[in-house]
């Protein structure tokens, strides 16, 4: 058995019941997600147990159908951007020569196209649905993913154990996934845990946009945006679903800092 | 070896320059994608379809598009952007200011954060799952979690609403003193910080943590060196490059992403200017933000890969 | 003289987490105590893994990895370090002791100029001036016999051979003038005339300036010009401690006495044969962005079965030739012919055969190998990608090749941190071995054994040689091992061969000056050698 | 025949000076001083603080006379005199005169013209001016040609604005001192203005702040003395902050959901039917405008208007009959598709989930769409067969039904092509009888109320904060701002 620390075990916990709460959503969920209730903004009661927000709807069940897209969404675009940045990046390096440096400037130059600009035509030529939603949120993210894998795998190529995997006429392969990927993974799974909290973030700018996320679903972004007109006047709306946004990226974190430590330590873990 | 050095630099400033036009074409077909045109949305529901048709052709709306982007792309070249077509104003004009603003806003923010984000990576790295490297991590982590213009309704209403320490609205104008610009960035500065902080502070503490455990780690600490010391110089130098990278795409958001925190704050800066007439179709003035912009993207990117390489010997003298 | 170091029963462990399974605890030394005055040198000798390294490390009150002080006392100055806080450590180590690290290969910060690393305690501990510092680590280096004294401190660690930077982190050490120099395997990349430089140098600095040393080896004949007592160690026991006279001569234990006598590994010179299988034909080669020949115009044959040696002073471009034949570095003039067909100057264009059957030894086994893969990992790659060897059949096969290098099973699970000096080098053997190729190149393959272990290593590669016909290049600076294992032998200096024949005709006079230089180099086992060389030496250049 | 009073002066004494700073959304860095290109509130309100229109139409819907001293119509209604005041001076130094005012006519009823105000000037047939009186003649007779040259586009400028329409340069109590578009625009008082009655500070400025909270802020904080388009969520409780009043005023402005009715499945009018009962109008005002408006009767007129009919029946939320409207028109049952975005109106998205939900009740299988707010206005509305938007009304019944219903309106966003309709529509301009008028304007709400394809759910009240500082706030239904005059009408206790 593996000891897990008590940070990573909240982390876990936390984390899981979000899983959980989304993937049950119908089950637990008082109240449909589009259904109105109640009155404006009513103060969290045992009916509504965190009260309703700008239009009086219960708000704990949009928070957990929210939390179905908004996990499911990040979490398929963060793997997206994840696994293809990476793998990209490190081919890249290895394979070295014009390929690398190709490879390297079209991203610069996708990069350098404000997102906006990009996001609008993307949204003008595609059909405006949840699988656009992730491709689009997970390609912009590649470029950013990429550059950072790069970064990190060109200093390990100039290893020596690299250049000896090399000379016994290794494949690019098995040199990007088990002579460079394993030395890179902790500032990849750092970064890891930060794309997926940029990503919860950016579904709500993009449902704003018009893109993907549909009404009367929302996301936990979304809700916040709904609702922040009462903040500053202490209305918990919009604080719930902020505040579960951070719950959710501090318990990620928490659990990619336990991977981080068992993959910093060149003895295995402990 | 400064031979090398300014081999490699000069090679990935003319690359760099080459991006910037491959980024113009890009930029060029991007706005010429876009649906919606600059006539209909100037004039909006008042307009007539007349109206519409004569704007139109003031414009210049009708020649076609690789004329229009080669006039455009010398002009440019001269340092001419040529006038909105909404307001008619002279865009390198009015740019200039915005982009002034913009570039103190993200100079006053990078000054702030971005050495306190690595103190604190390095300090997280030091006390090592010990209280304060929890307490770095979950405060920066709930503050980049929290959108940004609800951290910035917080800080504006307890800073100026409630404490009436600084004014809400960080409007500058021409004749202000540099205090009193100071003054005025002071808020959206903090907030900037606290949405770039943990980015930059988590990736230092990766970074540096992946290195930590090397036998010239070893040696330093068989030096009897302080931890810090340690830290910072020994590790630090091993684990830049992935933070520079993460520092320059922090920067590179500072200049170009914060349209949320200069709405919030009422800074004219250049987010709200490109946004404002993305959303106008005034490609002139679109096309010129977006040129500064990529223009930004690669000037920081290329620091970045310049700045890996110097710092790794072994990729500045290869075996 | 008054007691500098005093050990007493020290007990160290370490914690084992194998990727799959329980961690669960070992002791490595089992109670070990000694003595050390002022200026004196107590040399720690004995098998490969016995816990050498890591009872010097404790001299710093420091535990490698997940390796931990579990008992016991160690005084410096007549306070127990181990009760310490770690302030009071920190100023002790870096300045009362220092440390010479056995693999400087790993040791050194990669992104950081030499000087600025040498210098670095001295700075820090506030004991002299930047500029003061790099005086005293330019005199370091020219009395190390590091080529360049004055500008060598502006390289990086990669930039310097092998055996450069060894001699770089005794410079390291010695610079800030400790009260305790621990120096593990100092010597070991050196070839027998740089060897003396350096051994002279830590003399001189004994005598100038009363330092004490404890010198971790498993040279016979250097840790008895170096040192007062020995201590020999095995399996982390005390097997006997005593004066360097009686251990050398007198050796009490059995133990003792199986490393004292002379290595047993013998074969004699075959003849030139078939047409050979490695043929490099005036070949050059310099590192990118220098400005001058590291090979130059090198020709050397080797023929299937037999063994070529390259001995020649430490930076003279032995690892260069052997990445110019691998196809690492690209020559730029020359031909290499490997059974019969010409080499690609890169790598990318050989064929998988070309590359199975000509593998490489590195001479810093620790960064050859991927730290985040275990040694089952390591050794059973090459048969699965070579073979297509899997599951039991490439775990059996493993085993195997753990055995011939004399390691048990329990290592397969471990990560190369975990393992000693040569522990590690031993992996790298079997990780070539593996291969099956027709030839290896042995870049100083035996230099971190014990006599014992390496002893068993040359029996185990001429085994081979006999029936499966390798051939091998074999770098190294031991005389006596290429008296036991070669049949041709080549003398570099500066990058030329300068001497090149059979063995009996290469170990035969008439000498040319520098093989000469080279033979009367190597160590006896006798005290007091040192001083008669250096004498020796002095005299005649004072004659010239 | 003379038409409306000249409204009196404020009764409270105004005191002079001081630096005014208005909190104003709605402006983008694109925003130009040209009066011919104003769209948005801060344009709006840059330009009633330069610039002056003939007349203005008073809070009580009669008529200001500014520029125009005197106005007489010929008895047919087709020839319009309007005398100009003599003595105004423009910013410039130079005195207006009758022939500028003819040319910024002319400027805006161009063929090449690219002014909002292009579609009220269709309908002149020639322009004149003798000494100091400005004729208009029309093609066919409008009572209503005062109010529509009251329209805040047409401000006089020097020589029309023809040299350089953006320079800012017009009659108004304040001149421009400072224009940085999206961001602020700065005022100082024109010593020369010839109406001491308005212009009491002796500077102002207009400072950009695009979002809710920051503009509640600034008022809050005291940086900004008046703030527009209150969010209606917060407004009482931002209404409790202290030294703080929000100021609401019933306007024309209507929130509304908007069918082609030539497209299917909208063409049917019982669907249409449908969907009009299933509104929960009560409830829409109650929570997407907290009770700030006042329900919608599916026509675009209210009492705002004169001549209002008050006796069309107001139209009920009733699900049964929605439910019989919906099977009687024999829908299929797939998913009416309702365009939304926020861009169309503040809380579009939230009455559309109320529509959704109350339509869902009656089994009408309304979805939402969300659209993105970048192109709403160009790509969504008036193209997409159902969509919200935003109507800010116009000044007099007539120009609000010929800009959007009559068969050839330019903004026809429902469809509707009625010839009754039409004919209406006509019979009305030429009537100078108010009572008949009435009448017909009656006859063409009952009209569109059954038949058309607008869906009108509420009107919106313009909701503005004002610090207590500030004295001489009036209600101006016109628009927000006291129709912009704030700067120009109020001044500091
Ligand atoms: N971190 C560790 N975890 C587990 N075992 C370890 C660890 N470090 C060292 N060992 C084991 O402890 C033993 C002693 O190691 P040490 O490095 O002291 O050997 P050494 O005497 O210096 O040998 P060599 O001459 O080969 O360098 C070896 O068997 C090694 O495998
Ligand atoms: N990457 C490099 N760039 C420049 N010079 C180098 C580089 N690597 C090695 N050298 C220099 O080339 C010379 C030959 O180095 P090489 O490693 O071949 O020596 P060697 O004979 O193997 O020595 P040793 O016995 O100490 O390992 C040395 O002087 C060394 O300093
Ligand atoms: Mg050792
Ligand atoms: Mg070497």
């Amino acid at each position: 058995m593996i000891r897990i620390p008590t940070s990573a075990l909240i982390g876990l916990v936390i984390t899981a019941a979000y899983f959980l709460a989304a993937l049950f959503a119908p089950l637990i969920a008082p109240f449909g997600v589009g259904e109105i209730v109640g009155d404006v903004w009513e103060p969290m009661s045992s009916k509504f147990l965190l009260g309703t927000d700008g239009i009086g709807r219960d708000l704990l069940s949009r928070m957990i159908y929210g939390g179905r897209t908004t996990i499911f969404v990040a979490l398929a675009a963060t793997i997206l951007s994840f696994t293809l940045g990476t793998i990209l990046a490190l081919t890249a390096v290895v394979v070295g020569g014009w390929v690398d440096m190709a490879l390297s400037r079209f991203i610069d130059l996708i990069m350098s196209i404000p997102t906006l600009i990009f996001a609008l035509v993307v949204l003008s030529v595609m059909p405006v649905t949840i699988l656009v939603l992730i491709l689009v949120m997970g390609l912009l993210d590649v470029t950013r993913v990429y550059r950072l894998a790069r970064a990190v795998a060109q200093d390990i190529n100039v290893m020596d154990y690299v250049e000896a995997a090399r000379l016994r006429g290794e494949g690019t392969p098995w040199i990007v996934f088990r002579e460079i990927l394993p030395n890179a993974l902790s500032p990849l799974v750092a970064e890891l845990g930060m794309r997926f909290i940029f990503m919860v973030l950016f579904v709500s700018t993009l449902s704003f946009l018009g893109l993907g996320i549909q009404p009367p679903d929302a996301d936990w972004g979304g809700i916040v945006k709904e609702n922040k007109e009462g903040i500053v006047y202490g209305i918990p709306a919009a604080l719930i679903p902020a505040f579960a946004i951070a719950t959710l990226a501090i318990s990620v974190n928490l659990v990619a800092d336990w991977v981080l430590s068992r993959t910093t330590s060149l003895k295995g873990g402990r | 070896m400064s031979f090398v050095v300014i081999k490699l630099v000069s090679q990935r400033i003319a690359l760099g320059l080459l991006l910037l036009l491959a980024a113009t074409v890009l930029i060029f077909i991007g706005t010429q994608i876009l649906p919606g045109d600059v006539a209909q949305s100037i004039l909006g529901q008042s307009a007539t379809p007349e109206a519409l048709a004569n704007l139109r052709r003031d414009l210049g709306l009708n020649e076609p598009a690789l004329n229009r982007y080669f006039s455009w792309l010398g002009n440019a070249l001269q340092g001419d952007l040529g006038t909105a077509l909404t307001n008619g104003k002279d865009i390198a004009e009015s740019i200039s200011g915005r982009l002034n603003n913009t570039l103190f806003l993200a100079a006053c923010a990078a000054v702030v954060s971005i050495p306190l984000a690595i103190f604190l990576g390095l300090l997280a790295v030091r006390y090592r799952n010990r209280w304060p490297d929890k307490m770095i991590s979950a405060i920066t982590l709930a503050t980049i979690s929290v959108p940004e213009f609800i951290l910035g309704y917080i800080v504006m209403y307890f800073v100026a609403v409630k404490l009436q320490w600084l004014p809400s609205v960080a409007i500058v104008r021409p004749d202000m003193s540099v205090f009193d610009r100071f003054e005025a960035v002071a808020m959206p500065v903090i907030v900037l910080t606290f949405v770039v902080l943990a980015h930059m502070m988590r990736m230092t503490r990766a970074a540096i943590l992946n290195v930590m455990e090397s036998a010239y780690i070893e040696t330093a600490e068989l030096k009897g060196l302080s931890a810090f010391r340690i830290i910072a110089s020994h590790a630090m130098p091993n684990a830049i490059s992935p933070i520079v990278n993460v520092v320059m795409l922090n920067l590179a958001y500072l200049v170009v992403g914060v349209v949320v925190v200069e709405v919030v704050f009422v800074y004219p800066g250049m987010g709200q200017y490109l946004v404002d007439h993305v959303s106008k179709r005034d490609v002139p003035v679109v096309q010129a933000t977006g040129l500064i912009f990529a223009a930004v993207y690669i000037l920081l990117n290329t620091t970045a890969d310049i700045i890996a390489i110097l710092a790794n010997p072994r990729l500045r003298h290869p075996k | 003289m008054s007691e500098l170091l005093r050990v007493r029963d020290l007990k160290i462990g370490a914690h084992v987490i194998p990727p799959d399974g329980d961690p669960f605890d070992i002791e490595i030394v089992h109670g070990v105590s000694f003595d050390l005055k002022k200026g004196q040198v107590l040399g720690l000798i004995g098998e490969s893994g016995a816990g050498k390294s890591t009872i010097g490390l404790s001299a710093l009150a420091y535990g490698r990895g997940g390796v931990e002080i579990t008992g016991g006392e160690v005084f410096i100055n007549g306070s127990d370090i181990l009760k310490d806080s770690l302030g009071n450590l920190r100023k002790l180590r870096g300045h009362v002791v220092t440390y010479v690290s056995q693999s400087a290969a790993a040791s050194f910060n990669p992104a950081k100029k030499l000087m600025n690393q040498v210098t670095e305690s001295c700075i820090q501990h506030n004991l002299c001036s930047q500029s003061e510092a790099e005086e005293r680590a330019v005199t370091l280096f020219r009395k190390l016999g590091l080529p360049e004294p004055e500008t060598i401190g502006d390289r990086y660690p990669h930039q310097v051979s092998g055996g450069q930077l060894q001699r770089v982190m005794t410079a390291m050490a010695l610079c800030p003038q400790p009260d305790l120099v621990v120096f593990d395997e100092p010597t070991t990349a050196l070839d027998v005339t740089t060897q003396i430089d350096v051994l002279a140098a830590i003399k001189e600095a004994i005598r100038d300036t009363g330092v004490g040393a404890l010198y971790i080896t498993h040279d016979l004949a250097v840790v008895a010009q170096v040192s007062d007592q020995i201590m020999v160690l095995q399996n982390g026991n005390t097997v006997e401690y005593g004066d360097t006279e009686q251990i050398i001569n007198r050796p009490a234990e059995a133990y003792t006495q199986a490393l004292v006598s002379i290595r047993s590994a013998e074969h004699a010179e075959k003849l030139p044969t078939d047409a050979p299988v490695l043929k490099v034909d005036g070949i050059s080669a310099r590192y990118p962005g220098t400005k001058f020949d590291v090979l130059n115009d090198v020709s050397l044959e080797l023929r299937p079965g037999q063994t070529l040696a390259i001995v020649g002073e430490s930076g003279s471009g032995k690892s260069t030739l052997a990445r110019t034949i691998t196809g690492l570095l690209p020559q730029r003039s020359g031909e290499i012919t490997f059974d019969g067909r010409g080499l690609t100057q890169t790598l990318a264009e050989r064929s998988k055969e070309d590359l199975r059957e000509l593998q490489m030894i590195y001479q810093m086994a620790d960064v050859a190998m991927n730290p985040r893969q275990t040694i089952a990992m390591i050794i059973g790659r090459p048969l699965e990608f070579y073979f297509g060897l899997r599951g039991s059949e490439r775990d059996k096969r493993v085993r195997e090749l753990m055995d011939e290098i004399e390691l048990g099973p329990e290592f397969l699970s471990r990560y190369p941190a975990e393992l000693s000096g040569g522990q590690k080098q031993r992996v790298c053997i079997a990780r070539a071995l593996a291969a099956k190729p027709k030839l290896i190149i042995c870049d100083e393959v035996t230099s971190a054994l014990d006599p014992l272990v390496a002893d068993g290593i040359l029996k185990l590669l001429l085994n081979l040689q006999k029936i499966e016909g390798v051939s091998y290049l074999f770098i190294t600076h031991d005389l006596a091992t290429v008296k036991s294992i070669a049949d041709t032998i080549a003398v570099m200096h500066r990058g030329k061969v300068v001497r090149y024949g059979p063995k009996s005709q290469v170990l035969s006079p008439p000498f040319d000056d520098y093989t000469d230089l080279l033979l009367s180099s190597v160590p006896e086992m006798k005290s007091g050698w040192l001083e008669d060389v250096i004498a020796h030496r002095k005299m005649e250049s004072a004659g010239n | 025949a003379v038409l409306g009073q000249v409204h009196p002066v404020q009764a409270a004494e105004p005191v002079k000076g001081g630096h005014f700073v208005l909190g104003l959304k709605g402006g983008e860095s694109t925003n130009s001083l040209d009066p011919a290109l104003s769209a948005s509130q801060v344009p709006f309100n840059v330009l009633r603080g330069w610039g002056e229109t003939l007349l203005n139409v008073a809070p009580d819907g009669g008529l200001e006379y500014r520029l125009a001293e005197s106005v007489e119509a010929t008895d047919d209604g087709q020839s319009w005199h309007f005398t100009i005041r003599s003595g105004v001076k423009f910013h410039n130094g130079e005195t207006m005169t009758a022939q500028d005012v003819l040319k910024t006519m002319e400027r805006h009823s161009n063929e090449d013209s690219k002014s909002g105000a292009l579609g009220i000037m269709r309908g002149i047939d020639s322009m004149s001016v003798e000494g100091n009186v400005f004729t208009v003649n029309l093609t066919t007779a409008s009572s209503d040609l005062p109010y529509l040259l009251a329209d805040y586009h047409l401000v006089i400028q020097p020589n029309g604005g023809m040299d350089d329409p953006a320079a800012g340069i017009g009659t108004g109590p304040y001149k421009i001192t400072e224009n940085e578009p999206g961001a602020r625009h700065g005022f100082e008082k024109f010593a020369d203005y010839w109406d001491d009655s308005r212009g009491h500070y002796d500077t102002y400025e207009i400072i950009v702040i695009n979002d809710d909270t920051a503009r509640a802020a600034a008022l809050q904080s005291g940086q900004v003395n008046a703030i527009n388009i209150v969010s209606p969520k917060t407004a009482k409780l931002f209404g409790r902050a202290p030294g703080i009043s929000i100021e609401t005023t019933s306007g024309r402005g209507h929130y509304v959901f908007v069918m082609h009715v030539d497209t299917p499945p909208f063409d049917n009018k019982d669907l249409r039917l449908a969907l009009k009962y299933s509104v929960n109008r009560e409830e829409m005002v109650e929570k997407v405008l907290n009770g700030y408006g006042a329900v919608g009767n599916d026509t675009p007129i209210n009492d705002a208007y004169p001549l209002f009919d008050e006796t069309i029946p107001q139209r009920q939320f009733d699900l049964d009959k929605a439910r019989e409207h919906y099977e009687a028109s024999g829908h299929d049952g797939s998913p009416i598709i309702l365009r939304v975005s926020d861009a169309a109106f503040a809380g579009a998205l939230d009455a559309a989930a109320l529509f959704q939900q109350s339509a869902q009740a009656a089994g009408i299988p309304l979805e939402i769409k969300r659209e993105p707010a970048d192109g709403y206005w160009s790509e969504v509305w008036n193209k997409q067969p159902f969509a919200a938007s935003y109507w800010g009304g116009r000044a007099v019944q007539d120009q609000m039904y010929t800009t959007a219903y009559l068969s050839t309106a330019d903004w026809n966003d429902t469809r509707f092509k009625n010839a009754d309709f039409d004919e209406l529509l006509l019979q009305a301009r030429a009537e100078l009888d108010e009572n008949k008028r009435k009448d017909v304007y009656g006859q063409m709400g009952r009209l569109l109320n059954e038949e058309g394809g607008l869906i009108n759910p509420m009107f919106n009240q313009f909701i503005d904060g004002v610090s207590a500082k500030v004295a001489g706030w009036e209600a101006n239904p016109n628009a927000e701002m006291m129709d912009g005059f704030i700067a120009s009408k109020t001044w500091f206790e």
